[in-house]
């Protein structure tokens, strides 16, 4: 009995204001890990190849990177309801191929409303993903496994042989991805606005906190009354959406669109979202810290063609770097756990 | 989740015979009550739920709503509410009723079907039977949701909290306070939450993540969630259960400042002198039925007990064990940062020593170290004189010791797999030749034991599902006499399971002792204790904190041991 | 931490009936008179019958489809396949996955590729192959048990990582013109018969993993933690040391399938085997062994491969347009985990109706697994 | 003339023996006395209602849809004026895995004629010669398999590609400067064949320096950041050649900008409705292509005539492929297509494929 002893705690007593300290401090080291890797990466490549930093480059791999951090954002906001969206690729291709139709056929189309396709069909497939797996009570790995390769099944049905190629285009289509403001590109500045607002809406609006609660605890979220099916269904929709623009992007970027886009990207945004520090098993993880994940990746990647290394050392290394980061994920949440339960446990004496 | 649950909500056994006259034989406001209870009890358990009580209970209920927030009528109540699961009937016949401004207190032994209401009542579980009346109107609560709609708050005996959020939206998940355009307003949220912690008198960083909370901070989050939902019924299962005796005050003033604000309020636990402290109702449970609710002022906690019992204490019928052979089982100074610590004892062969002391003590925990399951920090354990390799189940099997684990459902059996499966799960190696399994020797085996320990089946391919709780249990220790241990550990032997097969259980422990065997139990019933134990071992809050020979072991001597309240017990 | 599966399957299982599972009762496999035994045979016994109806299809569509040619056509491109199926089918019983198959089988086809473009002895190069197998599900199987992490994450990784080995130990080459000897073997029947020799392979294995399975202890203890790992722990069952195996046998496989794919394609490139996983995944789930682990056959693995060969075949043989296979597979997947999930949810509603005869409700989401959160 | 008559199933005979040594073959058969008499009405109107497959390295790939299909009036429209039934089927994936099953089972379906592009000839050719051993005609086209086929008809001689678009791309950037060449796969038998050529050429232009080729693997993204790499790597690069449609389509994409633009000359191979927008505005001056369709077309009617037995594999032996007219079968049985179209912004308007 010596607790009873123990006086009423003071407000930041030592004890738990630094178990808070060190709770932050960690999560803070998990996103400025990465900015960190970013930085000695981009600084060892520069050192050996100068012109990496130069104007031109450095918007090609934010261009690159924009429609990737798009991609992440939508996972992030699955994989912190513990659920993986594994249909994004497929999603992404299928909206730019319909959308690029879109722009190359109805030139007098206002651009807002060709993004608006891409959306809508994203939602569509997303809205799917989300049913199957709220209401049909199947895993979403295996849902959108499977969706994965149905909606690239409907792409090559409806794509069949054709394809959609630049001069089709409206000019002012292409040029979004090239429009530039003071040398960052708009699609940079406009996915980076994107995403701050998502990050935003995860902080500071109930259903996202809601979202990070089901990953957290799903059974302690059942108890709390959360609406579980709902708020799972809406991440899905959420995460095809952003898909279906990302699509838009994509066409938009590479012009020249046929069956095959975006085919195997899934991967490479999981790989993205967990680099990010977004934890595989949900309820913890940050939507900038994917896009940072993503923007590492893609340097990396387009860093790879710039030294003249072969980029077939590009997959090696995200895969990689996906295991290390899921590696260090685990020890840091043990350590954090034990080391927060040890100053409780003093403090409790 | 999956943790074993409040000890045996699984039971089911109705028992019309063991009421005994001399309940109704006894102290003043407690007599009729317990009388008629005990009367009505017997029909019920003769016709299933019998329903021709309420007249009767509704007199008493009366006599209960008389003495304290007098006439106020019952916020929420269960009427008759049963419900099982699979061949268990976790509650056969509950009834209670909450009044505003009323502490009323839910007792009874382990497995008696406390949970379960508590369960019922959060909308977690509906009923087989019976109603769930609000405002005295019929309701079915559709899910949590709908429990906290009806302006319910439930503090559950297991936290459940968002390791991964910060403790002010554990608190206010699905609440927040919101700022113009619904956006959360956190620093709203922090001083809210401190305001709460300032209620309870103490102080706990709303800012920190609840990963690495103590229990005791957990449940101090469960509780300021609570308060925070400003309902009209709190209903707290076992909210004192890891709470040091400062908090315990604590929360008595914040529950008597509810009360007075016209809050309802269930109180479970195994403390009695809290019921007595903090209570004016008291409605004790047995074996899933209600047996008793009167107002707490005359009844004693001998008499509660002898109602959660159902019984006298009976006295050890000794087996025909001869004295204690050579040590078998050596624990010493063993130590689990957190959990347990420096806990050191023997076992020696032939002897039964009972590990007791309240549910989180940490005496399964240190079963689970001994059998290797955990790791442990410090201390050793030696078996058959040699010592153990660390978190090695493998190693302690192979030392000859066996485990009965606690949670029978989660840890015992593998319940896709038939009952032969089962028994033979343990014992594959012995039952294979040139690495396959014989299925004729798998099937002997398995019939030889269920035989042996009369478990009843239909046929042994049935998947182990389709068992009675008893029968499970049976199934149980099959699996591990089958390897004919020289060491069996057996924790809650008789959790959930039917009187017929409890008497069966305790005998055969009587029996394996006698041939021999070194048995630790582990109970939360001091009855089987008291019956069964050659030495009984409390512990407190990770500690060995008594021993008790049979003979100078008592109900009261170990619940006081128990709870640390010494001074409390007796009277 | 049990199955990653689980941790993913998690909110699939949210429903009060899922927190209604701490309490016990019998699981929805469980329910009803046999629990276990019948429904997988049911399972089994429909499967025989798809392939009845396939076959009877097929051969409807096009008079060639039952020809001894054919079949031997169909066996040669299913073979490598079937044989990841089969280490597959243990890894998702015990309650993980492996998706990693199909770049352990692209890595190990591009090491044979890169030795032999530098005259190693073919010999040599086989027990150079296996080795890197057992090492690449070594990694997998380790990094899983002893660091504790989700399977699923772990392969996607070593998906993406082996799969980039094969890149930088190839890159963009082709190496082919292997000796005829073994492309041969790649290419033709098992004498006197219609057996491509993967087939034959396969068969053999087929065997000796069902009697693994379901004959012996180790087997045995697959099921035991698929269904419930703390059980199998508590039984003294060495969870860590069998899972470890399980991924170890399966890159063990997928090297094998390597090697095979290269002879049959008598090529080695970097991107051999891509896409195959699916494939394997959804030919285990067509098996009828639970996502949730703890269920399924080795029966069932045979019959799904049949039914898998069959329908891509036939699907070429009639006109049915090729670029749809990808819909047929993930159909195919779909169909197989949400049967059971709709049978299960049909008895529940069943149970529901008879609630009154106090008969114990079975739920369904009890069958989807916990995690300890 | 009955000589000739004669000789004809014994030319369908010979393309049992399927060999680069064709030539050899035929003239040694000669001697050799008929084989099948079966096909001795070796008339000059050729069997009809025969099945012909067309299978090109994949489905869903653009150049190949204009190539086979009957709209643009590529391999389909030959087989059926020639009076066969023609069927387009292939894998999804330009690899050998998904390209031979469809191959059995064309053989499985009882194909008269195989029409092949060829992802990969070693992985390929034992089921070519499977089909050849059931006396199925196999006649390779756009990537041959050279010894497993009875004719190759091949769209642009290697060496005109090679050389030409070098010529093109050194009138652009005054015969000087770091040029470099962003190619498909580099597996791509083609591609290569075409690179080799190029280096050759290049011998003729000292100033001009090959400083690096890189492989788009014809994905849109892939190419695109190649190409990227490319201009960072050497920012004094002067023309970039891009012997691949899909490859010249992105570096246009990524030298569509001011930067860029009539700095960095490209060239190479490219669909001309594709290009418009870059010729147009500039960023292209000349690139080269031979028609897609008629590549198809001459494919459709040499397998249609070979396997109807109107026509036997033999250097020098010609026959009519409809609106084409007349070709002559060269050396190694392959028939050339013609030579490429070069593409300037005077004649681009007037195709549209």
């Amino acid at each position: 009995m010596t607790a009873t002893l123990a006086p009423p705690r003071e407000p930041g007593s030592p004890a738990s204001a630094s178990s808070r300290r060190l709770a932050e401090r960690v999560f803070r080291v998990r996103e400025f890990g990465i900015v960190a890797v970013l930085i000695v990466f981009v600084a060892i490549t520069a050192a050996i190849q100068p012109r990496f930093l130069s104007i031109t480059n450095i918007q090609f791999v934010l261009v690159d990177a924009t429609i990737f951090a798009l991609l992440a954002l939508g996972e992030t906001i699955v994989v912190i309801s513990r659920n993986v969206d594994l249909s994004v690729g497929s999603v992404l291709g299928i909206s730019a191929f319909l959308t690029a139709q879109l722009a190359s056929q109805a030139h007098g189309l206002p651009l807002p409303l060709v993004f608006l396709a891409g959306l809508g069909i994203g939602l569509g497939f997303g809205a799917i993903n989300g049913l199957l797996v709220s209401l049909g009570r199947v895993p979403s790995l295996v849902v959108t496994l499977a969706t994965l390769y149905i909606i690239r099944g409907l792409d090559v049905l409806i794509v069949g042989g054709s394809q959609v190629v630049p001069s089709s285009y409206y000019p002012s289509f292409l040029t979004i991805s090239k429009a530039t403001v003071g040398g960052i590109p708009d699609l940079a500045i406009v996915v980076a606005v994107v995403i701050a607002a998502g990050a935003y809406c995860l902080r500071s609006f109930r259903s996202g906190r809601e979202l990070y609660a089901i990953g957290s605890n799903p059974d302690a979220a059942r108890l709390a009354g959360i609406p579980m099916g709902r708020r799972i269904f809406t991440a899905f929709a959420l995460s095809g959406a952003i898909a279906g623009v990302a699509g838009v992007l994509w066409a938009s970027r590479y012009g020249t669109v046929d069956s095959t886009a975006g085919a195997s990207y899934e991967l490479q945004v999981i790989a993205a979202v967990v680099v990010g520090g977004v934890a595989i098993f949900g309820g913890s993880g940050s939507v900038v810290g994917a896009a940072i994940g993503a923007l590492l990746l893609q340097t990396i990647n387009s860093a790879l063609y710039v030294l003249g290394v072969s980029p077939d050392w590009d997959q090696a290394i995200a895969g990689f770097l996906l295991l290390v980061a899921i590696v260090l994920d685990r020890f840091i949440s043990l350590r954090l756990t034990v080391s927060l339960r040890r100053r409780s446990a003093r403090r409790g004496q | 989740m999956g943790h074993a649950d409040e000890a045996g909500d699984r039971r089911a056994d109705a028992r019309p015979g063991d009421a005994r006259p001399g309940d109704a034989g006894r102290q003043e406001a407690g007599r009729q009550e317990a009388g008629r209870q005990e009367a009505g009890r017997q029909e019920a358990g003769r016709q299933e739920a019998g329903r021709q009580e309420p007249v009767r209970r509704a007199g008493s209920e009366d006599g209960a709503g008389s003495e304290d927030g007098a006439d106020s009528p019952a916020v929420l109540s269960l009427r008759h509410v049963s419900k099982s699961f699979g061949a268990v009937r976790a509650v056969i016949d509950g009834s209670i009723e909450l009044r505003a401004g009323e502490v009323h207190a839910l007792v009874g032994e382990n497995g008696a079907g406390k949970s379960t209401m508590v369960k019922i009542l959060a909308g977690v579980h509906q009923p087989d039977s019976g109603t769930v009346l609000v405002n005295g109107g019929p309701t079915v609560l559709h899910g949590p949701a709908g429990a906290i709609g009806a302006g319910l708050a439930i503090i559950y005996q297991e936290p459940t909290l968002f390791p991964d959020l910060s403790v002010a939206e554990n608190i206010f998940m699905g609440r927040q306070p919101l700022r113009r355009g619904r956006r959360i307003d956190g620093r709203e949220m922090t001083t809210e939450a401190d305001a709460l912690f300032a209620r309870l008198g103490v102080r706990i960083d709303p800012g920190r993540i609840a990963r690495g909370l103590s229990i005791a901070d957990q449940q101090l989050v469960e509780i300021a969630k609570a308060l925070s939902l400003d309902a009209r019924v709190i209903v707290m299962d076992e909210p004192t259960a890891a709470l040091s005796a400062v908090e315990v005050a604590r929360l008595f003033d914040v529950i008597r400042a509810l009360r007075a604000g016209g809050t309802a309020v269930l109180f479970i636990s195994h403390r009695l002198e809290e019921v007595f402290a903090i209570c004016q109702t008291v409605t004790v449970m047995r074996d899933g039925r209600h047996v008793l609710t009167s107002t707490l002022t005359g009844l004693t906690a001998g008499d509660l007990v002898r109602a959660m019992v159902g019984r006298d204490m009976p006295e050890r019928i000794p087996g025909e064990r001869g004295a204690p052979g050579e040590v078998r089982l050596t624990v010493q100074r063993l130590t689990r940062e957190g959990v347990f610590t420096d806990v050191s004892f023997e076992v020696r062969a032939g002897e039964i020593v009972a590990l007791s002391g309240l549910v989180g003590a940490g005496r399964s925990e240190v079963a689970r170290a001994v059998f290797g399951i955990d790791r442990y920090d410090a201390g050793a354990v030696t078996a058959g004189g040699r010592k153990l390799r660390k978190a090695s189940p493998t190693a302690a099997m192979t030392a000859g010791i066996g485990l009965v684990p606690e949670d029978r459902r989660q840890q015992g059996l593998v319940m896709e797999m038939s009952i032969q499966q089962n028994v033979a799960l343990a014992s594959l190696s012995a039952l294979r030749r040139a690495g396959i399994i014989r299925a004729s020797a798998e099937h002997s085996f398995a019939a030889d034991w269920a035989v042996r320990l009369s478990v009843k089946y239909g046929r042994l391919t049935d998947p182990v599902s389709m068992l009675s709780g008893g029968n499970q249990q049976k199934v149980v220790l099959a699996k591990w006499l089958g390897r004919r241990p020289s060491i069996l550990i057996v924790d809650e032997p008789t959790r959930g399971i039917d009187v017929g097969t409890k008497a069966d259980v305790h005998n055969l422990l009587d029996r394996l002792a006698g041939e021999g065997i070194a048995i630790l139990m582990i109970s939360s019933e001091l009855p089987e204790v008291l019956r069964l134990a050659d030495r009984i071992l409390v512990m407190r809050e990770g500690r060995l904190v008594a021993e008790f020979t049979q003979a100078d072991g008592s109900e009261e001597g170990i619940m006081a041991a128990a709870t640390g309240q010494l001074e409390a017990e007796a009277r | 931490m049990d199955s990653d599966l689980n941790a993913m399957a998690g909110n699939a299982a949210m429903t009060p009936e899922h927190i209604a599972g701490e309490e016990p009762g019998p699981s929805p496999g469980a329910s009803g008179g046999w629990g276990r035994l019948r429904p997988a045979m049911r399972w089994e016994s429909g499967l025989v019958v798809v392939v009845i109806v396939i076959a009877i299809m097929g051969s409807a569509l096009s008079p060639e489809f039952l020809t001894a040619n054919n079949f031997f056509n169909l066996g040669l491109n299913t073979g490598e396949i079937a044989i990841m199926a089969l280490p597959m089918a243990l890894i998702i019983i015990s309650g993980e996955i492996d998706l990693s198959v199909e770049s352990t089988l692209g890595m190990s086809s591009a090491l044979l590729g890169v030795l032999w473009a530098d005259h190693w002895p073919m010999l040599a190069i086989f027990a150079v192959v296996a080795v890197v197998g057992v090492l690449a599900g070594a990694v997998n199987g380790l990094l899983v048990t002893r660091v504790g992490l989700p399977s699923l994450a772990v392969t996607i990784g070593t998906l993406a990582l082996y799969r980039g080995i094969a890149l930088i130990l190839l890159g963009p080459r082709t190496v082919a013109n292997f000796p005829a000897f073994y492309t041969n073997a790649g290419t033709t029947a098992i004498p006197h018969t219609d057996l491509p020799w993967s087939i034959g392979i396969f068969i053999v294995l087929a065997v000796i993993f069902a009697i693994v399975l379901h004959t012996t202890p180790f087997g045995r203890s697959i099921y035991a933690m698929g269904d419930n790992a703390e059980a199998a722990t508590f039984a003294g069952l060495r969870v860590k040391r069998v899972k470890t195996s399980l991924f170890v046998i399966s890159g063990l496989a997928s090297a094998l399938a390597g090697v095979l794919y290269t002879f049959r394609l008598n090529t080695a490139v970097q991107d051999n085997g891509t896409g195959l996983s699916l494939d394997v995944v959804a030919i285990v789930l067509l098996a009828g062994v639970s996502i949730f682990g703890g269920k399924g056959s080795i029966g069932g693995v045979f019959l799904a491969v049949l039914a898998f060969a069959g329908l891509q075949n036939a699907l070429l043989l009639t006109n049915f347009n090729q670029e749809a296979t990808g819909l047929v597979t993930g159909g195919l997947l779909l169909i197989s985990v949400f049967v059971p999930n709709a049978a299960m949810f049909v008895r529940y509603l069943r149970q529901a109706a008879r609630r009154a005869t106090r008969r114990p409700p079975s739920e369904p989401a009890l069958s989807l697994p916990r995690k300890d959160t | 003339m009955r000589a000739l008559l004669r000789r004809a199933p014994l030319a369908a005979s010979t393309l049992v023996v399927a060999s680069a040594l064709a030539v050899a073959a035929c003239s040694s058969s000669g001697s050799s006395t008929p084989s099948s008499s079966s096909s001795s009405s070796g008339s000059a109107t050729a069997k009809t209602g025969l099945k012909v497959f067309v299978i090109p390295k994949n489905l869903g790939n653009p150049y190949f849809t204009t190539a086979d299909s009957k709209g643009t009036g590529g391999a389909l429209a030959a087989i059926s004026a020639a009076g066969d039934t023609g069927t387009e089927t292939s894998g999804t994936a330009a690899t050998s895995a998904s390209q031979i099953p469809a191959i059995q089972a064309a053989i499985t379906k009882g194909a008269n004629a195989l029409i092949v592009s060829a992802t990969d000839p070693t992985a390929l050719c034992p089921t070519l010669n499977g089909a050849t051993k059931r006396k199925i005609t196999v006649v390779t086209y756009d990537s041959d398999a050279p010894t497993c086929r009875s004719l190759f008809i091949n769209q642009a001689s290697t060496s005109a590609i090679g050389t030409s678009e070098v010529d093109l791309l050194a009138k652009e950037i005054g015969d000087s400067g770091e040029i470099g060449i962003v190619s498909a796969a580099a597996s791509a038998t083609n591609q290569n064949a075409w690179i080799g050529y190029m280096k050759q050429e290049l011998t003729k232009y000292p100033k001009m320096k090959l400083v690096a080729t890189v492989y788009g693997n014809d994905d849109p993204a892939t190419a695109t950041q190649v190409t990227q790499g490319l201009l960072e790597q050497y920012p004094n690069i002067k023309g970039i050649i891009s012997p691949t449609t899909v490859g010249i389509l992105a570096a246009a994409g990524v030298l569509d900008t001011a930067k860029y633009r009539g700095k960095v000359q490209l060239t190479g191979l490219g669909t001309p409705d594709s290009m418009k927008k870059y010729v147009s505005d500039g960023t292209v001056k000349a690139f080269e292509l031979w028609n897609p369709a008629n590549l198809g077309y001459l494919a459709g009617y040499a397998a249609a005539d070979i396997a109807g037995g109107s026509l036997k594999v033999a250097q020098g032996a010609t026959f009519k492929a409809g609106k084409l007219g007349t070709f002559t079968i060269g050396a190694d049985n392959t028939v050339l297509l013609g030579p490429p179209t070069v593409f300037t912004a005077t004649n681009i308007n007037n195709f549209n494929f």
